[in-house]
């Protein structure tokens, strides 16, 4: 596995790929006091194709783990559709969404606080199984360990609690409870946000490794564009509850076709500082809007390098359509990008 | 600071303490007039003179009407209605009178509470795992495991009666109310005892409040810009340390209006708390229910006060 | 500040299995305050079971000593007004003062736990009513009220019990709501459920256990408050009745008697502060030892 | 180069736990030079932000600064009492932190915090404010008199953050310390902190110390940089030579595990095996050798000093990057250790 992995590109995910997930027209408010709302998500289509890595990225606030939580049904939508293959989710309730959480699981951001610190690390991961009655006994044991080993860990260690444990190694256990259930869809949020760089490396050529081993697909969402960019097929990008962009990776890079994942890329610094002292690090003035009271037309547009205000930018919408083949942008002026 | 919106969060606070007050004497109101036995009936009482008597307090009528009739008194004559055992005396200015020697009594044991708690708290968290923190930390468990009887009853003990007799009554403390703070046996030692307790415990949670905030971020940002360590304890610590402490104020405010029951009593304090638990005993229904209502705007409004208070030391907190 | 501390220091000895139950009992060992109350209450608590069925003289005994008289070989702890036997009505006391403090808390538990549950997990309309009950509670003065159920219901232990969990159930409903409300929205809760777990199992499997430290603290510095409780209603002479004695009872006769028995206030007063502390000391120690931050 | 403007030798910092004694800061020695820009990069626990703390003696309990010299203008600071370090903080040398939000004082006005900075070392009231708004101008915070009466709750986590750094320029010191000033803050932020920052740096001439882990900070910012690892510096030298040419296998092995934004092809990140070492029972010899592909026999036992490796760079090796190219063949390699590369490692057992 090991060897296969080292070099070349992420499994491709040709664009006529059967869609596993498909998004339409999402919406979550959350009351936010006084009859207000905060517009998490906010109207929100796309799909997950089986078997490929779409990369989520956006900063803090717009609404990326909130999406996470819709699309596994964690939490209700306030209106639109969340289907994966042909079953409508979002009109399942109680048992019957229930049964679908085997194929749909998610890995946590925090590896210090997703995982119960009552239980030992073979009864979180075990407790997939336990829900859904799937194994028990001696076959329950050797199923841990398997996963432990499968996650890259002493398989001995099923009986310990997660505080004996560093950062890394709980963020494997979590992978391990993902796992469990052979999932068809698993979605990282912020999966690696709160671990070391070296760390970070590993869990991410873990998850790269599981994914062709177990045939999964991943949603990948993360407020670094260079990790999303790296470990994604397409990349997806988010602003104040809003699908910016969608695109392939290489290409958001080489020709982005919206402003703000353009300033998001040039604002992420290069560790190299042949390249790092040339460029322009701001693209951007001011701080991301509050989502209680979004900005009219384009929801961009207060902090838009290229906006014409007040029309069309600051007025109408603009819809998230093709701007070119399989590359999905949300700008009236996306060629002046 | 006083906001159009606070002033208006102000108006709500009051209405529902109306609302409130009213519902709970009404409650106590139809609940004791249900019960059998009252205060009227006594054996000297001979023919027509029990019915007259029920028909001055009105009870010999249908419940609702009485209860009307007592809503209707309380709100449009602020009128509470007459003791039953003294009979003629009317509620309302009894109350309010006694209401003043509770409320004196306790701002005196509210002042001592805070001012003695906080400065014992803070003394303790500076001098955090030194002998002083020991035994300051050791004698709160102490202090609020003494019920405020068992200290009244020790300092009575110690200022009436050991004093008298070491000195062979040259020298001692008059234990009793006068109404002139002749004596400190008349509102120092009851508002020790009321206050004691809860100054342990606001002792312990400046204390546990102010170790957690010398922890914090900007109090080593404090240091770093060079302040003096005086200035950081008296301006960035304390005044952050405080706002823990004010979500105990409300309950403390409550346990020290009651704990006044208990403290008048011991010290013959004529107050609400004296008042109160002489009319349980007798079963005068009349005093009981207007008592309790007193009461119960009283901690209403105790805890408003407290509620304004914290938009006084929190910045971040508004209405 | 505390955070690059504890990125430091907190990378673990790595004890072998080391659960956070037994780390909390070697920290709860550790504390000698709290071993010493542990100690004290053990032994008050034996003493209250032998009293049952043998005292030194009946506590309800009239003339077994002459009135007032001070402590003696006879009787340890003196006589009271009606030369009765102090001791032993002090250890008839203790029976109250325990079935009070312990009762009550069962009782709390009973209720709090199942509502503060519920409403924490399930927030929405349930929660809104049982906040407000709560606020609502916490705004009427508590003794007073206790005072007033004992009036309708009558003293007996059985109401004081009663009224004592009336105006102080919403202790532990608070709290636990309030864990509820924190833990329902930890990963790990979430983790639970996306990995399928029903309701039933994340109250019960998840949430309780975890909050379960602060409630074993909150219980039991809720007996203390009880038997507290308690000792006031008697002092006032409307809670358990003569002649059965309460401590509170006990104190409120000896007041009277002040000048020229001391001793019979005193030694209620001090058994029961003796009794409140070991309570209080305890409940700080397994504070303490359940929740290491608390710790300073 | 003119003389350095902060010497620190061999500075040790301890922290006495339960388990013993952790070694947050082990013997770190630099120079920082005025006007420089100096970095310092490393993981949780690596010691960068105690080291940082310590210059200042601000390193909270239960730490303790237990060793070596910080020389500045000729005084040791370690060596001053209370009130003379005191006049030093925020005078001479200001920090800034990593969390804007909790590093502001909640109940205090955001500007009257900024005239604290001044209060404090003597310049009157009035002169303070004036100079506050003047700095809150110069952070570009808009609207400077009105955010003057604001609590730090009422900014934005950005605006927060340049008023960290007005009040740290308060007294024009001659060294400002920045501890991971934007790891809170969204990337469009950081840049926009992290401009910020150069620019000041070049305008005023005061000599920066930019505590980070991310490299791409370094790559942007700094002029100079140390690695630290375990409480260790493993190398440093100009940041030009140090991101083209590393010597020490955890700087070359950091700079390889971290995706570029830049990067057009997709290549598998090259990830540092087993964590970071336990600081109260740290490795024998080279501390970072359980997790190094290049490790020899030596470097179990013998630690490795700072020796010079190019000019102005120096690395603590016995295995440079040179002679693990020349040797091992460093760049072909997937992992020389026996079983290291997969994901199964054994070395995790502890």
């Amino acid at each position: 596995m090991a060897e296969a992995a080292v070099k070349g590109t992420p499994a491709p995910a040709p664009s006529g790929a059967k869609s596993l997930v498909r998004v339409e027209n999402v919406v979550k408010h959350f009351p936010a006091g006084l009859g207000t709302h905060v517009h998490a998500v906010d109207g929100v289509s796309f799909d997950i194709r089986e078997g490929e890595t779409l990369g989520l990225v956006g900063e803090s606030g717009c609404g990326k783990s909130t999406l996470a939580r819709l699309v596994t049904q964690l939490i209700p939508v306030t209106s639109g559709k969340v289907f994966f293959g042909d079953v409508e989710l979002t009109k399942l309730r109680g048992e019957k969404l229930r049964q679908y959480r085997r194929q749909l699981q998610m890995i946590f951001q925090d590896p210090f606080a997703s995982l119960d610190p009552r239980m030992t690390v073979g009864d979180i991961i075990a407790e997939p199984l336990d829900n859904f009655r799937i194994v028990r006994g001696r076959k329950r044991n050797q199923r841990v360990q398997e996963l432990l080993k499968i996650v890259g860990l002493n398989p001995n260690f099923n009986n310990r609690y997660p505080h004996e444990f560093s950062g890394g190694q709980r963020q494997r256990i979590g992978i391990a409870r993902a796992l469990a259930l052979n999932p068809k869809l698993v979605v990282c949020d912020e999966a690696i946000s709160a671990l070391d760089v070296s760390i970070q490396a590993q869990i991410v050529n873990l998850l790269e490794d599981l994914q062709r081993e177990f045939r999964l697909t991943y949603l990948f969402i993360a407020h670094d564009l260079s990790v999303v960019r790296h470990i994604s097929d397409r990349v997806m990008v988010m602003y104040l509850g809003k699908i910016v962009e969608i695109a392939d990776s290489v290409e958001t890079y080489s020709s982005p076709k919206h402003p703000y994942t353009k300033a998001l890329l040039s604002a992420i610094p290069v560790p190299d500082p042949k390249v790092q002292r040339g460029r322009r690090l701001v693209e951007l003035t001011g701080e991301i809007p509050s989502p209680i009271n979004p900005p009219s037309g384009c929801r961009f547009h207060t902090r838009c390098p290229i906006a014409r205000l007040p029309t069309p930018c600051a007025e109408t919408e603009p819809p998230l359509e093709e701007k070119r083949r399989d590359h999905l942008a949300a700008c009236h002026f996306s060629s002046d990008v | 600071m006083l906001t159009r919106g606070t002033l208006l969060y102000i108006g709500q606070r009051l209405v529902l303490i109306a609302f409130t007050v009213v519902a709970v004497s009404s409650i106590v109101f139809l609940g004791i007039h249900r019960l059998p036995g009252d205060a009227l009936f006594n054996e000297h009482l001979h023919g027509t003179q029990y019915e007259l008597l029920l028909h001055h307090y009105g009870l010999d009528k249908p419940l609702w009407e009485q209860y009307t009739s007592f809503l209707q008194g309380m709100f449009l004559h602020g009128n509470l209605g007459e003791s039953l055992v003294n009979r003629g005396v009317p509620i309302t200015p009894l109350v309010l009178r006694e209401l003043t020697v509770s409320v004196e009594v306790g701002l005196f044991a509210l002042i001592f509470t805070i001012g003695l708690g906080m400065l014992l708290g803070v003394v303790a968290a500076l001098r955090q795992n030194s002998w002083v923190d020991y035994v300051l930390s050791t004698t709160s468990v102490i202090g609020y495991s003494m019920p405020s009887f068992v200290i009244a009853t020790f300092l009575i003990l110690l200022f009436a009666v050991w004093l008298d007799n070491l000195t062979q009554g040259t020298f001692y403390f008059q234990i009793g109310w006068t109404g002139t703070y002749g004596s400190i046996g008349e509102i120092w030692l009851p508002a020790f005892a009321l206050g004691f307790p809860y100054a342990s415990i606001v002792a312990r949670l400046t204390r546990a409040s102010m170790l957690e905030v010398i922890r914090q971020d900007y109090i080593r940002t404090a240091r770093a810009k060079g302040l003096r360590e005086t200035v950081i304890t008296i301006r960035h610590a304390l005044r952050n340390a405080l706002i823990p402490v004010i979500t105990i104020l409300g309950p403390l405010v409550i346990g020290i209006i009651t704990g006044g029951v208990i403290i008048e009593n011991i010290f013959g304090i004529p107050g609400l708390g004296k008042e109160f638990a002489n009319s349980i005993l007798n079963r005068d229904y009349n005093i009981v229910i207007g008592v309790f209502t007193m009461y119960a705007a009283l901690v209403g409004l105790a805890n408003l006060g407290v509620d304004l208070l914290y938009v006084v030391i929190d910045p971040r907190i508004r209405y | 500040m505390a955070a690059t501390a504890a990125a430091v220091v907190t990378r673990p000895i790595a004890p072998e299995q080391a659960s956070l139950w037994s780390d909390a009992w070697r920290r709860l060992r550790r504390n000698r305050m709290a071993l010493i109350s542990a100690v004290y209450l053990t032994l008050l608590v034996v003493v209250a079971i032998v009293a049952i069925f043998k005292t030194p003289y009946s506590y309800r005994a009239v003339g077994v000593a002459l009135p007032y008289s001070g402590p003696s070989a006879a009787n340890w702890l003196g006589a009271d007004i009606l030369g009765r036997d102090v001791l032993s009505r002090l250890l008839v006391g203790a029976q109250i003062s325990l079935i009070v403090g312990v009762g009550t808390q069962v009782l709390v538990l009973a209720v709090g736990v199942p509502i503060g549950l519920i409403a924490g997990y399930y927030k929405g309309v349930a929660d809104s009513v049982v906040s407000f009950i709560i606020n609502v509670f916490y705004g009427i003065p508590d003794l007073l009220v206790a005072m007033i159920l004992l009036l309708l219901l009558g003293p007996s232990l059985n109401n004081i019990i009663i009224a004592i969990v009336a105006t102080r159930w919403m202790d532990m409903t608070r709290l636990v709501r309030g864990q509820t409300l924190a833990l329902r929205e930890r990963e790990f809760i979430e983790a639970a459920r996306a990995s399928g777990a029903k309701p039933l199992k994340i109250l019960f499997g998840h949430i309780l256990p975890n909050a379960l430290g602060p409630i074993i603290v909150q219980a039991t510095f809720g007996v203390p408050a009880a038997i507290l409780f308690e000792a006031f209603l008697s002092f006032l002479g409307i809670g358990v009745q003569p002649p059965t004695p309460s401590w509170g009872s006990m104190a409120s006769d000896g007041l009277a008697a002040i000048r020229i028995a001391p001793h019979m206030v005193l030694a209620p007063s001090i058994a029961l502060s003796l009794t409140l502390m070991a309570f209080n000391f305890l409940g700080d120690g397994l504070r303490d030892a359940l929740d290491p931050r608390s710790r300073r | 180069m003119a003389n350095p403007i902060l010497q620190v030798r061999d500075l040790r910092t301890q922290f006495a736990t339960e388990g013993g004694i952790v070694k947050a800061v082990d013997g770190v020695s630099f120079e920082l030079y005025p006007g420089e820009s100096l970095g310092i990069v490393g993981e949780s626990g690596s010691g960068k932000s105690m080291t940082a703390l310590s210059l200042l003696r601000l390193v909270p309990e239960p730490g303790r600064v237990v060793g070596g010299q910080v020389l500045f203008r000729d005084q040791d600071l370690l060596q001053l009492t209370s009130e003379e370090i005191r006049e030093i903080r925020g005078r001479d040398i200001a920090m800034i932190f990593q969390d804007p939000q909790s590093s502001l004082n909640p109940v205090l006005r955001t500007g009257f915090q900024v005239d604290e900075a001044m209060l404090a070392h003597g310049k009157p009231k009035n002169q303070a404010r004036a100079r506050t708004l003047e700095l809150l101008k110069k952070v570009r915070i808009p609207a400077a008199e009105s955010r003057y009466k604001d609590f730090p709750h009422q900014l934005s986590g950005g605006m927060r953050q340049r008023a960290m750094i007005a009040m740290g320029l308060a007294n024009a010191p001659a060294i400002l310390i920045a501890d991971e000033p934007t790891t809170a803050l969204d990337v469009t932020v950081q840049a926009q902190i992290l401009e910020l920052l150069a620019d000041l740096n070049r305008e005023l001439g005061t000599a920066i110390i930019m505590i980070t882990h991310n490299m791409g900070v370094v790559a942007g910012l700094c002029t100079r940089v140390l690695v630290m690892y375990a409480g260790e510096i493993v190398e440093q030298g100009p940041v030009e030579q140090i991101f083209a040419n590393p010597q020490h296998p955890y700087t070359w092995s950091l700079l390889k595990s971290m995706p570029r934004v830049d990067a057009l092809r997709h290549e598998r990140l090259r990830s540092i095996e087993g964590m970071a070492p336990d600081l109260l029972r740290p490795p024998s010899g080279c501390r970072f050798h359980p997790r190094c592909p290049f490790r020899i026999d030596k470097c179990f036992t013998n630690e490795p000093q700072l020796e010079e490796v190019g000019p102005g760079q120096r690395a603590a090796c016995w295995v440079t990057m040179d002679r693990a190219r020349k040797e091992m063949g460093a760049d072909e390699l997937k992992d020389i250790r026996p079983g290291a590369g997969s994901n199964v490692h054994p070395g995790e057992d502890r």
